[in-house]
Order: structure tokens, then sequence, then C-alpha cells
């Protein structure tokens, strides 16, 4: 099914589910960038990359060119949307803040030196 | 003075029972410049006891007695009392009703019998015999005479109402008096015994500290403030009035406990013994809120009587109902015949409103008696934790590690009877399933600890496992139906117990010795405290002349309790015959311990001269305390004194009838006073007296005149001795049950969260880095370059990889946030798939 | 056949776009170049809110995203680079189970996406008809407080249209904090009576 | 209705309205502001920050009282304000007069433990009073974007006082793993929240439940519609990010390394006042999204009446006043009495808290066991009470499905008590720390060894403390505990049950590492080479001030019950 979906698309307009893939794609690549990533920096491009998926939901839903039925979010989801970009902006400069001052005391970015805290 | 029971019992025994803790919040505050040393702490806590003693007397000789007639005799009057309610069944205001009959019925109908006593010297005609017969279908008895309050209202919480206040019937009393009483001598005697501490420093023999004896400061003002709260939250106990203060007290006693028996803290034993006390009853109290919790949730209250006006009279609505019924009223209702029946809010609402399901249940009553065993059998977990009950006993031999006088004081009148009296006093919300449980529990923790004692040389542990043996034996009496037995033998076992744990330490402070084997021949160095502690022996192996009334305390209640066991066994049939033969054997094995420890310490030659020409006798302040309990463990069951009458007094709601098992269909708990039959009196007698005296003969073979040589009978059943001596393993097993696997898991808990998830990560990290060997060997090496040193890289990677496997790293906990929620849903889907198809 | 309908190949081309520089961002191994595919990723996305019809949204994207969240990165990049070499390599078990738990996730996030029926997609014909009408305004409105998507609706739906007003509000206050939080970490001093290391 | 009303409506709503009951919060942004004006202008600048801090939190304080008085929480009728993104009720309420009360005492505990010096009180303050708004809004959230929004006010500050001892490597070490952990909680946390949107269409939480109600899922269920397994992992995500920040398994990885790495009294504003707001919210969900509201229906008989016949006849069991009302509703016949179409949505919000509270309680209570740094210690014991104050949500979910509100507003109750407890509780024993580390240089649990000795108030004090954690019945502990397993208990279902009996298991569990922690304090003997322990007067009247409630409130447990209730019951109007 999910084939033939996309078969069509060339000609048939995509929908949400079109949307939130590429969201949970993005979702999911942020995730593993934060469970990889041993560069502190990149873990914070993650948050952001996480935060962008999910955002991208929101753009989905509250988008009227995409929905077929159901009930609408309308306006909510693109002021929703427009709320969490400036709340990942806010959270970037304080992870970045956070960052610095972690390298500071560690000399070093890599967040496995972070192991002073365990048990 | 105004003596109207109603408002002067509230009065005295608030008095009696704020007199301690005035006393702790003094000796709290000021203890230590009370006199050289905090000296007066220990008069002034004397004094409040002495007081609170006095008070409950005055409340039992001046308010209560002459205000209660006692019943004359038993047999008749509920027979009596039974007809008339069945006659006149709609009787709303039961409680004046029938407690006025209560005090007439006897003096009209009955006046003629005698009392249980002197039945036992065949004054009984045969009249008795046709009644037990008539008496078997009828009602059972009403509450009895209480005086129900509240001194002060904690708070309400919807539906749950928390106040202080008070139940006080001839029970309460009884108790009072008993334990002021008890509490009284102890602190007397606790006044010479810890002399020591009056030293400053201290010096404490068993602790060693840089290779000395410890010095330490005196805490004599600190003992006398525990033992003086110890008596207060004790007494909270015996006149709370519900179970939300019952269980509070309850648990301030087991502080306490704690602080006495770790009251030698710097002796690791001692603070070792004191946490396993209050964590061991804990476990026992986690089931106890459960019980509470289903009483509450059913019935909607914690009070145990209705209530009161000011002048001790039901309050009633409009309609002639009961205003606000306490827990026994709500489970047996005058509509029922005091028989104990669910109340509806006890029966699951779909029960309740489905017909066929509950015209099924009705039709085998069952309805609702699941929750009431639960109830029944949760608060008995209260009761086993603090009345050191199978299989939770363990804590009590290892709190000999506490002064003598606390033994003497936990082990007789509080802590340990507290169990026994909650048992007491909750009888009528006891179904007989829980009566069953209780029964068994109580039967093995009789013949458990009395083997053990059998092998102890501890004097103090040998004491300490008889008292687990007799509470066991007072919890099988409570469990077969015997509610008087069992207080009964609570009350005379308090005193002969308090006896010889007072003589022991008498014993202990002149050898400072615990152990039996260095100890004899003390008789002549020591007479007073060797003819007390006979005394004791005597009373507590029920030592009488058997078919007369005349005999020491223990005669009196240990024969009520195997003729109860008699009379179950006898109802019953079949594997209940058990009961009666450990009864039996019980009292036999309690005679040989018994014996064996006063032959072992106060007959023969010295084993240990050096003790020996050491020893004297113990001060008058510890003596005399001794003889006056002696005086009272002889005579306090006299039936001259009339002791099972004021218990018969408080005899609970519906419970003199007995009753049948509704879950268990064949099980019928019999009514008490058919144990009084003469045909089971005089066979319980001869066995119970048979069995003391094989006992006592068998102590005397091999301590006293030598004919056996214990050593030899070791040696041929050593397997059992190990096992007696190692206390059934008990502890053993409790550490590989509970305790290490509780530690496993624990360490296993804290190492998962340092990283380790389980040994599926490690197998995924072996698997990948097989991968890795794999993929290195065949590119990495040819392909790449020739790397410098791969195997060594390889053992440092190694290394690297399970280090982090140990590690709080902040990866694996974002990576635990993704797989947390995938196996959120992976279970949730699962649960969903299995649930619908 | 019918005749390609051009915003779905825009869509596929955002799409890919997006996806492809977030798997970028994930492979790559060097900070700055992770960056660097991460404005491209974010811009693309922005591609896909114009392509939905949320110009302002998009725009907004742009701005704070790509103009201003990044350059923080890149400055953090810049400030923390200055260490020597170390190696910083994600070890291959960590990206194998990664990898496990990520494509479960993917696999988990994907189905759901595509297990309600109402989202596969509008039928060509409904959405070619819509109007095209700039958005911006009624986000203001709402930015505002004041849902101009009220009036048109029906009475008992209106309870359910939140104004925006207060968090709007709000989070500049948020705002304000965080960024005293931020600048006090960042500013060198260290305390004149430090507590204990431990 | 045209533009012109919406902005008459609007203006009228936003002045008249909201801004009043939003005060408590207007005075911190205030004190904020004036905070950062201090640094900036000479004449501010002379007044220490503690004092504004202090003068900002009291007025919020008396802001935040209910117009008509302390005992007037019963009287708050529910109602939403700023259109409908927050709503002001009972629950709104007591929380905010919770928090600022904990703000207050905060403030002068960070004075007296000298954290916030003159040159960093200023930040240090305004972060403090930046999150104290985000639970504000935390508890009174009626929209998913508030929801969000006041995680992240509460949680981004909260980030950075992980780390405010700037040049300590454990300090830095915990923010990092707290932004970290945090951020990706969000994200996973605001996937739940658009997909939940998404399928509902609406972000207002009464519009919500309204939608859920016409979705008609035990239809769509039997028709075995994948959606609704949409839905299930909508809220599963959701869950996560209230997991976090109720620190509950599998999410509570964050919380011993923050707390061992924070200073301890940022661990004491984090067990206590971010936990607390982070219950309310889980209760503003889970009843939100489980309960309808009988306003919006034709159901003649709201069920006040049951809280009123409850407050007349309160020797009624409760049993008894719940069948009357279930009877007087199926008087007025509910067509879908067999399964209401919120039931399936009960029956998971139930499970899924039940489950998790369990295991919660239980890890935490075992995990605790063998830690030797106090801090992390209390980190476990935090994460086991919010396993143990998740328990009363669940039960109350059960219970509203058995139409048994009254019950329900009860096990609320029952929440906020333990909140209100729980406050003295950790906040005297987290500032008991603090003390003792800057007066002994440790935080390690065998340097606490023969406190009784030198400083014998303070350890009978952390023994009180310690004790009630436990709940030992004279102290206060115990009553909230005792009512948690009522609750439970009430809502007679076999998994309630098993959490119940787990449940009273664990006050066993618990007792044996906070009794370790007595032991080592009152018997063990001190060891050789520790500091003396010096302690200031206002040091000990503070720590005496925390645990003397302990215990008082022990004897007399009436008052605050009674608020608590009433502030509960607004939640079912």
């Amino acid at each position: 099914m999910t084939s033939s979906l996309l078969a069509n698309l060339l000609t048939e307009p995509p929908g949400v589910a079109h949307y939130m893939t590429v969201g949970a794609v993005m979702f999911v690549c942020g995730a593993m960038c934060m469970a990889t990533k041993r560069n502190a920096l990149g873990v914070l491009m993650g948050i952001e990359l996480v935060l962008n998926g999910a955002n991208l939901n929101f753009i989905a839903f509250g988008s009227k060119y995409l929905d077929n039925g159901g009930p609408q979010l309308g306006l909510d989801g693109s002021l929703i949307a427009l709320f969490v970009i400036v709340l990942a902006a806010a959270e970037a400069a304080v992870a970045l803040a956070i960052a610095l001052n972690f390298y500071n005391n560690h000399d070093s970015i890599d967040v496995d030196r972070a192991d002073q805290l365990q048990g | 003075m105004d003596l109207t029971p109603a408002t002067a019992l509230p009065k005295l025994l608030a008095a009696a029972w704020l007199l301690p803790l005035a006393s702790f919040v003094v000796i709290l505050f000021v203890g230590k410049r009370l006199g050289p040393h905090g000296k007066w702490a220990g008069y002034l806590a004397v004094g409040a006891i002495v007081s609170a003693f006095l008070l409950s007397c005055v409340a039992m000789f001046a308010v209560w007695l002459p205000n209660h007639e006692l019943p004359v005799a038993h047999h008749g009057e509920h027979h009596d009392e039974g007809d008339q309610h069945d006659g006149a069944p709609a009787d709303d205001d039961h409680q004046h009703g029938t407690a006025a009959l209560l005090q007439d019925a006897p003096l009209t109908a009955c006046a003629d019998h005698d009392s249980p006593f002197q039945l036992a010297a065949f004054q009984e005609n045969e009249a008795h015999a046709d009644g037990h017969a008539v008496e078997e279908g009828h009602a059972a008895n009403p509450p009895p005479t209480y005086y129900f309050g509240d001194w002060y209202s904690l708070g309400q919480f919807g539906a749950l109402k928390l106040t202080i206040g008070y139940y006080i019937d001839a029970l309460t009393v009884t108790m009072f008096c008993m334990v002021t009483l008890i509490a009284s001598c102890v602190h007397i005697y606790a006044l010479g015994y810890m002399h020591d501490e009056l030293h400053d420093p201290y010096h404490d023999h068993e602790v060693i500290v840089h290779g000395h004896h410890l010095h330490r400061p005196g805490r004599f003002h600190r003992f006398f403030q525990y033992l003086s709260l110890f008596c207060f939250s004790m007494l909270g106990i015996v006149i709370a009035g519900n179970v939300a203060m019952v269980f509070v007290f309850w648990e301030l006693v087991g502080i306490c406990s704690y602080f006495l028996i770790g009251f030698y803290f710097e002796r690791h034993s001692a603070s070792t013994a004191a946490n396993k006390a209050f964590i061991v009853n804990r476990v026992g109290d986690f089931g106890m809120l459960i019980g509470m919790m289903a009483l509450w949730a059913s019935l909607g209250t914690f009070a145990f009587g209705d209530k009161q006006d000011a002048k001790g009279q039901t309050v009633l609505t409009e309609s002639g109902a009961i205003a606000e019924p306490g827990i026994f009223s709500q489970l047996r209702t005058a509509e029922n015949g005091y028989r104990l029946v669910p109340p509806a809010s006890m029966i699951a609402e779909e029960t309740r409103n489905d017909p066929a399901i509950e015209a099924e249940d009705a039709a085998a009553g069952k309805a609702g008696h699941w929750l009431l065993l639960v109830a029944g059998v949760g608060i008995f977990c209260g009761c086993v934790g603090k009345s050191a009950q199978f299989p939770l006993h363990v804590w009590l031999p290892d709190a000999m590690e506490g002064p003598t006088p606390v033994s003497a004081l936990v082990h007789s009148a509080t802590m340990v009877a507290a169990g026994v009296y909650l048992v007491g006093r909750f009888y009528p919300a006891f179904c007989p399933e829980a009566l069953l449980v209780i029964a068994i529990i109580g039967c093995i923790t009789l013949s458990l600890a009395a083997t053990i004692a059998i092998t102890a040389t501890d004097i103090k542990r040998v004491l300490a496992y008889s008292t687990v043996s007799q509470l066991g034996y007072m919890m099988l009496a409570l469990g077969l139906g015997g509610w008087i037995a069992g207080l009964f033998h609570l009350i005379t076992h308090a005193f002969f117990k308090s006896l010889l744990f007072m003589c022991s330490g008498s014993v202990i402070h002149a050898v400072h010795t615990n152990d039996m084997t260095e100890m004899g021949g003390l008789r002549k160095k020591m007479p007073i405290t060797a003819y007390t502690m006979l005394i004791g022996c005597l009373a507590i192996i029920g030592a009488g002349v058997p078919l007369t009334p005349i005999g020491f305390s223990g005669y009196f209640s240990k024969d009520s309790i195997i003729e109860q066991a008699w009379s179950h066994a006898q109802t019953n049939g079949g594997v209940y015959w058990a009961f009666l033969a450990m009864a039996v054997i019980g009292a036999s094995m309690t005679a040989f311990y018994m014996f064996r420890l006063w032959f072992m310490t106060f007959t023969g030659a010295p084993r240990d001269h050096h003790k020996y020409d050491h020893a004297h006798e113990s001060p008058r302040v510890m003596t005399g305390p001794l003889v006056l309990l002696a005086i009272f463990a002889i005579a306090v069951a006299w039936p001259a004194f009339r002791l099972t009458g004021l218990l018969e007094q408080a005899q609970p709601v519906g419970t003199a009838a007995g009753g049948s098992g509704v879950l268990i269909e064949d099980l019928v708990v019999p009514a008490e006073h058919l144990s009084h039959a003469p045909n089971i009196k005089l066979r319980a007698g001869l066995a119970a007296f048979s069995s003391a005296f094989i006992g006592v003969f068998g102590a005397a073979v091999v301590y006293l005149w030598g004919y056996l040589n214990p050593r030899e009978i070791k040696q041929t059943f050593k397997p059992i001795y190990t096992l007696l001596w190692n206390k059934w393993y008990f502890d053993q097993l409790y550490n590989f049950l509970f305790i290490q696997p509780a530690l496993f898991i624990g360490r296993q808990i804290a190492a998962f969260d340092r990283g380790v998830i389980d040994w599926f990560l490690h197998a995924c990290a072996w698997t990948v880095r097989l991968f890795s060997m794999v993929f290195d060997v065949v590119f990495d090496r040819t392909l790449v370059d020739g790397t410098v040193n791969t195997a060594a890289n390889w053992t440092w990677d190694f290394g690297l990889l399970l280090r982090r496997f140990q590690t709080g790293s902040l990866r694996q906990y974002v990576l635990f946030i993704v797989m947390g929620t995938w196996f959120m849903c992976l279970a949730y889907f699962a649960a969903a798939f299995v649930l619908m198809s | 056949m019918d005749a390609i309908y051009w915003p779905s190949v825009f869509f596929l081309i955002f799409g890919a776009l997006a996806c492809g520089f977030a798997l970028a961002v994930l492979l790559s191994a060097n900070i700055v170049r992770m960056a660097f595919y991460l404005v491209l990723s974010l811009a693309a996305t922005s591609g896909l809110f114009f392509l939905a019809g949320q110009e302002f949204v998009g725009a907004m994207q742009l701005l704070i995203y790509v103009g201003g969240t990044l350059v923080l990165l890149i400055f953090g990049v810049m400030l923390t680079s200055q260490e020597r070499f170390v190696n910083m390599k994600t070890l291959a078990g960590d990206w194998v189970i990664g990898m496990i738990a990520g494509g479960a996730l993917l696999s988990l996030l994907t189905a759901a996406a595509f297990s309600v029926p109402e989202w596969r997609g509008p039928e060509r014909a409904a959405v070619e008809n819509l109007p095209i009408e700039p958005n911006a305004t009624p986000i203001g409105m709402g930015l505002l407080g004041a849902r101009v998507d009220q009036i048109g609706a029906p009475a008992d739906e209106r309870a359910g249209m939140a104004g925006y007003l207060f968090p709007f509000e709000i989070v500049s206050v948020h705002l304000l904090v965080v960024l005293i939080g931020a600048a006090y970490l960042a500013r060198a001093k260290r305390r004149s009576n430090p507590l204990p290391t431990g | 209705m045209n533009l012109h009303t919406l902005i008459d409506s609007l203006i009228s709503d936003t002045l008249q309205k909201s801004l009043p009951l939003f005060g408590p919060e207007l005075v911190l942004c205030a004190t904020i502001v004036v905070l950062l004006l201090a640094r900036v202008l000479p004449l501010l600048d002379r007044i220490p920050p503690v004092v504004i801090a202090f003068v900002g939190a009291v007025a919020a304080l008396i802001a935040a009282v209910p117009q008509e008085g302390l005992a007037s929480f019963g009287g708050i009728q529910s109602q939403e304000i700023f259109t409908g993104m927050l709503v002001y009720d009972g629950l709104t309420a007591y929380f905010k007069l919770f928090l600022m009360a904990f703000a207050v005492l905060f403030v002068i505990l960070s004075h007296l433990t000298g954290i916030a010096d003159r040159d960093d009180g200023q930040d240090y303050f305004s972060l403090v009073f930046g999150a104290t708004i985000g639970m504000c809004i935390m508890v009174s959230s009626n929209h998913l974007l508030t929801m969000f929004l006041g995680v992240e006010m509460a949680s981004v500050p909260s980030y950075v006082l992980a780390g405010i001892v700037k040049g300590r490597r454990r300090s830095s070490e915990a923010a990092l793993k707290y932004a970290v952990y945090g951020a990706g909680a969000a994200g996973v946390m605001l996937y739940g929240t658009s997909l939940l949107a998404g399928l509902l269409g609406s972000a207002h939480f009464p519009t919500m439940v309204g939608r859920l109600v016409e979705f008609d899922l035990p239809t769509r269920i039997a028709d075995r519609e994948l959606t609704v397994m949409v839905l299930a992992l909508a809220g599963l995500m959701v869950g996560v990010g209230l997991a976090f920040k109720l620190s509950a398994v599998p999410f509570h990885f964050w919380c011993p390394d923050v707390f061992e790495g924070a200073s301890a009294e940022v661990g004491g504003f984090l067990s206590v006042a971010s936990k607390a707001a982070a219950l309310a919210l889980l209760v503003r969900v889970a009843i939100g999204m489980t309960y309808e509201h009988p306003t919006s229906d034709k159901l003649g008989s709201p069920p006040r009446d049951v809280a009123a016949i409850q407050q007349s006849h309160p020797e009624l069991p409760v049993q008894f006043v719940a069948q009357q009302r279930s009877t007087d509703d199926e008087s007025t016949s509910d067509p879908a009495a067999e399964e209401g179409p919120l039931d399936p949505v009960r029956s998971f919000v139930v499970t899924l808290i039940g489950i998790v509270s369990i295991v919660t309680c239980t890890f935490g209570n075992l995990a605790a066991y063998g830690q030797r740094n106090i801090k992390r210690m209390l980190a476990y014991s935090t994460i086991a009470h919010a396993g143990f104050m998740m328990m009363p949500v669940a039960a109350a979910v059960a219970l509203v499905g058995m139409g048994k509100t009254a019950a329900a507003s009860e096990a609320i109750a029952a929440l906020m008590l333990y909140a209100t407890i729980y406050l003295f509780m950790n906040l005297g024993a987290f500032a008991i720390i603090a003390f003792m580390r800057n007066s002994m240089q440790s935080e390690e649990i065998k340097d606490y060894s023969g406190l009784i000795g030198r400083s014998p108030l303070i350890a009978v004090a952390f023994t009180v403390i310690l004790f009630s954690l436990v709940g030992l019945p004279p102290l206060a502990g115990f009553w909230p505990k005792l009512r948690v397993l009522q609750a439970l208990f009430e809502a007679n279902s076999p998994l309630l049950m098993f959490v119940m009996v787990a449940a009273a298991a664990n006050t066993a569990l618990s007792l044996v590492y906070y009794l370790r922690v007595a032991k080592t304090m009152c018997i063990d003997r001190e060891a050789d080479g520790t500091r003396p322990v010096a302690l200031g007067f206002l040091q000990t009247a503070f720590v005496l001030a925390m645990a003397l409630p302990v215990v008082l409130y022990g004897l007399d447990p009436e008052r605050i019950a009674r608020w608590t209730q009433q502030a509960a019951s607004g939640l079912f109007q």
C-alpha cells in the first residue's frame, strides 16, 4: 500500500502521512545524533533535528492542503509550530551555554567524558 | 467524686495513660539534671507508673466492679439471654437493653450455678450437660458493656475520620491494671538493675574500643525515659477507641522497642537486634495496613464502638438505628442475631446488583467472606509481627540484647502482649477461616519455639523462646474459639513471665553471664531468687492438683486452653486433633525446658567456681518486686478472684457461641462454654497434668539426678540437636530468602542504572564486536592499510567498550528514551493484541 | 494517466533534501560539516512549510533556525574547536545499537503515519480548487489573541479556538530568563568562594 | 460574530478576567525584571538581590492567596482564562499557593546556605522565578501548547540551575546530562503532542475530550481500526515527557546524576517544586482526558451533589455515597451505560500510570540501598516518592470511570496533601544537607556518623524527617500514604489492588535505607578527623521550621487536608 502511495505521488497531492514520514525521518535522525555523537555540539544539533521533525507534524496538521476529512487542527497548527521554533531556539541557547561551561570544566567537548556521576 | 463509669472511667484511665508520657517529657528535657547523674529521673518514672497503677486500681475497684455485677456463672446465662433475644429480634436498643440483661439475668436465672473453676471439682450437675445440647443452636451473645468516645478529633478526610478516643470495657480495665502493675515492678526493679549506669563513666565490658573497654557516660535517665514512653505507647494501644489510633501506638511501641533493645547500641549485636526487631515488625505492619484498609473501605469507619452520649448510652437516629455504628456493630448486627455476616458494603457491587450471582452467593452464604478473610488475616499479620509468631518470630530472641528489665517488660505485659490483645480486641471481625489461620500459626509457633528452647543455653534465650511458645498457646486458644482462655493466659503469663525474667536478671546481675553452663548451685547463694523463680517455673508449667481448684495461676489458664483444644478437636475431628496433640506435647516440652533451666542454674554443683564465689543475692529493690510478682503468679488466677468472670464481662459481641465456616464448610468453632463440659474437663486436666509431670520428671532425670548425661543425648540426636541449636535455621533461611535477594536486587538495579542494561546489550556488544572483528580482518587489514598494532587497538577498544557500559553515559540515557518509548509501545500493542484475539 | 501535479514533485524534492541532509548530519563525523548539513536540512524543511501553505512559519523557520540558532551553534563550534585533536569517533557497537533502536522507532512512527486513513492525502480535485490565501494575517491576529477563523466557525467549535496572546507574552519572559541563564553560564567569572568539589 | 466583537471580548477577557487571576506570575515576572535592572541601575544595585527576591516572592505569595481567603478553595469556580489557554480552579489556586510558599522558603534557604551571593544572586533568583512561572503554567495548563510551554519553561532554567556552581566538574556534567536528556524527552513529548492534536483536531483540552467522545473508541476498537493504535502511541509519547518531569522509571536516568551533581539547594527545588508541578500536570492531563464535564451535556445532576452529600454526612462510607450517585445516574439514564466512550481511554491511563507508578516506586526504593552519597540516595528516594504520588492519579481516573467523583476528588486531595507534606520533609532534608556541606565539606553518608554528638538538634530533626519519609505513623508522612492506599483500595480493580499491596510493601522496603542514615547519625561512632559542625542560629531555626511541621502536622492533620479536599473538589464541578 505504501509503495502505491508513493507511486501515485507524482500525480496526486501529498497527504499528512507523507509530511509525517519526512518528519519521522528527521526525528529519528536527530534522536540518533543525540545517541551516537560524542561531540556535545553534535548532540545539540540532534536536538534541533528532533524538534524540527516534530514541528513538521504540526505544520502538516495545520495545513488545509493536506487533509482529507477528519478533525482539522487549522490555525492552531501553524501557531504551535511558531512557538516550538522559538522554544527550540531558547533551548539551543541554554544548551550551548551549558556545553561551553562543560568544555571550560573538562577541557573537552566529548560527552563521554561526563562519566563522574554514575551508579 | 463522681464515680459514674461513663464519666469517671475515661478520666481515670486517661490520667493513668498520660502520666508516663508526662514523665517521659520531663526526663527528655531535664532528665540529666535530675539529681546526681539523673538518678531522680528513675524515681520520677517509678512515681509516674505507680500512680498510673493506683489510678487503674481505682478505676477497677472503685468504678468498674461496683457498677458492673460479675457474672456468677456463665452457663445458663447465654442460654437465657439468647432465648430472650430470639424472642425480640427487633429490639434495636440492643446494647443497653442487653447490657441490663447481662447484669440481671444471671442473677435471677443462674444464681445457683458456680464459677467455671469450681466445675473442675465436679460440682457441676447434669443440667449443664443438657444445657449444652440446647445451646448449640441459639443466638450469640450481645455486645458487652463498654464506654466509647473521643477525646480529640485529629481530622476528617471525607469519610475518613481520625480521632483519639477510648473504648473501655472490662478487658481494657483489666489490661490497664495488669500492665501498670508489671510495669511498676519492672521500673522498681530497674532502679537496682541499672544502677551501674549511674557511674560516670560507665564501663561496657562487652565493647572493646582501641583495645580497651568502652567508657561512656551513664544513661540512667535515658533508660527510664524510654521506659516511660514505652508504657505510654502500650497503654495507648489498650485504651485506643479505633483502629487508626491502635496503629499509631502500635508503631510507637515499635520505635520504643527499637530504642530499648538497642540501648547498649555500642554493642554491635544490640544495634543489629534493634534493627531486626524494627524491620521485622514493619513487615507485619504492612499486612495490618492492608487489613485496616479493607475494613475501612468496606465499613467506612475505624471506630470499635458505637457513638455514645455523655451518659454512655448509644446514640440512636430517629428511626431507632444506631447513629454511628462501629466496626463490630456493623459486622455483627442485632438483626442477624450477632452472627458474623458481611454487611452489604463488603459485597462487591456487581455481585449486589446482579440478582443471579447474589442469589447464588446468598445460597452459599459466601458473599463478602473473602474480604472478611483478607481483613482478618491482614490485621493478624500485624499481630504476627508484634507477638513474634511464626514466621516473624525471629526478632524476639535477638531482642534479648536489651537490658533485662526491658526483656521482662517486652515479654510479659507490653509489645508481645499487644499482638494477642489486638487479636482479642478484633475477635468479632475474625471469620472462622481467619481463626483457623490464627490457630495454625499459633500451633506452629508454640511447637517450634518449644523445641528450640530445649537446646538453648543462654538463660534469657530459653525464656525468650518460652515466651514465643506461650504466645503461640494464646494464639492457638484464640484461634480455636477460646477467647477467654487466650486472654486469661495472657494475663497469668504476664505475671509469671515477668517474674521469670526478673529472676534471670537477678542471676545475671550476680554472676555476670547469661550462659547456664557456667552456673549451678546458686540456690544457696541467692535463695529468694531461686525460690521465686521456682514459683515462676511451676506457674508456667501449670502445676496444680488435678481436678481440684488448687494450683498456680498457669494451671487454670493452660488447662482452659487445652480444654478448648479438646472441645474443638471433638467437634471437628480429623486432623484438628493435631492442635490438641501439639498443645499437650508443648506443655510437656515447656515443663522440660523450664525445669532444665531451673536445675541447671540453681541445683547441683557449681560449674564455674570463680563466678559462683562472686555471686550474691540481689539488693532489696530487686528482690522486692520478685516476691510481689511471685505472689501474683501463684494466686492471680484463683477462682476466688474471679478473673475469668471479669473477662467474661468483656466477651466480644457474638463470639461466645462460636461459629461455623463458610468458605471451609465443615469448620466449626465451638462455643467456649462447651469446653467446660465435665468429660472434656476431666480428660484435659489429666492430660495436662501428666504431660507437665513427664516434662518435669524428664528434666529431673537428666539435670537433677544426672541419670542420663545430656552430652550423650546430644550425641545420639546430633542432627536434630543441630537443627534446634540453630533455631531451625530460620535466620539463615530468611537471610537466604529475603535479605540476600533484596540486596542482590538492590545491587543489580544499581548496576542497571550504572548503564548495564542487561545481558542483551552485552550480547549485542559482543555480536557487534564479532562483526567488526571480521570486518576488520577482511577489510581493514587487507584493504585500508596496515594499521599499527591492530591487536592493541582491539584491546583498547574493548576496554573502552566494556567501561562504557559501566558508566552513566549520557548517550545511553538518550538511547533509553528511544528504547523506552519503543518498548512501552510494543508492550501496549502486544497486550492489546492478546486481549483482542 | 493524469498530468504531473507539480507541488507533489516539489514535495518529493524538498522532502528528499530534508531527509538526506538530516541523514548526512547523522553520518558526518566533522562538526563543521554537520552544521552545514543541518542548515540545508532545516532550509529544505522550510520549503516544505511553504508547500503546505504556511509561508509565514516557513519564513520564521528560515529566520530563527537558519539565521539565529545555527549561527549560535557555529559560534559554539568555533569556541570549542581549539582543543587538540582527539578521536571522538563513535564505536561500531554504538552505531549498530543506535541504528537498531532508530530503525525500530522509525518503522513505528512511519507505520503510525500511514495507519490513519484520513492522513493518506486528499483528492487532487479537492485541493486544486482551494484558493491560495496568505495566512500571515490570521497568524498575526492569533498571536494577538484574536482568532479570525472563529468568525466563520460554528458556535460549538469556537470554544476550542484559543487566542495565543498569552503564550506570545509569556514566551518573552521565558526568553529573558533563558538568556540570563545562558549569559550567566557563559561568563568567565568563577565563584570567589567555590563550594566544595567532590 | 465579527472582528469587532471578537476584539471586544478579547480585551474584556484579558483585562478583567484573566490578569487578576494571573497575579502571582505577574509579580514574579516583575521581580525578574527588577532583578535584571538591579545590575544596571546604581540605586538598585545597593540592595542585595536576596532582598528583592524575597520581597517579590512574598508579594507573589500574597497574590496567590485566593480572593476570599485561605478557606475558600471550595468556592472557586472553574473558569478558563486567556481565551482557553489556562484554567483557573481550586487545583490551580492551591498549587500556585504551594509554589509561591515554596518560592519564599527557597529564597530564604538560598540566602542561608550562601549559594546566592551578591554577584550572582540576580541570575540565580531570576532563574528560580522563571522556572516557578513555568511550573505555574504547568499546573494551570488547559491547552497542549501551554502544557509544552510550561514544561519547557520549568525545565530550561532548571538546566542552568543544575550547573549553577560553575567551577565544578560534576555540576557542569549534571547540567549537560539534564539538558540533553530533557531536550530528548521534550522532543518525544512534542511528537506525541502533535499526533494527539492531529488526531483530535484540537489542542484545547475540553474540546479534545469532546472529540474523544465523538471519536467513538469502543466501536473503533471493535472494528480494530489502527487509528486507535496511533492514539495510544500519541498518549505514550506525551507520557514520556511527563514521566521525565516526574522522574518515573524508565525515564528517571537523569534524576540521580543531576541530584548528585547539582548543589543540594537545587536538589530541593527539583524534588519538591518540580515534582509537585509535574504531578499537577499529570492530574490535568489524566483527568482532563478522561472526565467529561457534565455541564457540557444534558445530564442533570452535577456530581457536586455527591460532595455535598458527603460534606453534610461525613460519617457515610464512601461506597454509600457513590452508590447513591450511581443510582442517580441510572435514573437519568445514560444511553451508553454499558461502555462509555471514554472507558478505553480510562483503562489505558489507569494501566499506564498504575504500572509505571509501582515500578517507579519499587525501583527507587531498591536502588537507594547501596548509595554512598546522601544526595544520590535522596534522589532515588524522590523517584520512589514520585511513584507513590502517581498512584492516586491512577485511582482517581479509575474512580471517575466508576462514577465515584467524590472518591476521585478525595484521591486527588490525597496527592495534594502528599505533595504538601513532602515539601516540608524534602526541603528540610536538602536544607540540612546543604548546611552540612557548608560545615563539613562532605556529602557522603559516612561522614554523618556520630552527628548526634556534634549537633544533636540537627541529627534529631533529620531523623524525624527521615522517619516521616518512611511514613511512620505519628509523623506527618504517614497520613498521605494512608490516604493514597485508601484511594487505591476504593478504586477496587485487580491492578490497583496489586499496586496497593506493593505500595504497602514498599513502605517496608524504604525503611532500610532511611534507617541506615538515621543509624549512621545517631548510633555509629564519630569517625576520627571529621570536622566540627557549627550551624548559625538562623540555619538551625530554618531546619526546625521544616522539621516541626512534620511532627505537628502528624498530630493535627486536619487543616491542610481540608484545603486540599476543597481544592480538589473543584476538578469535578
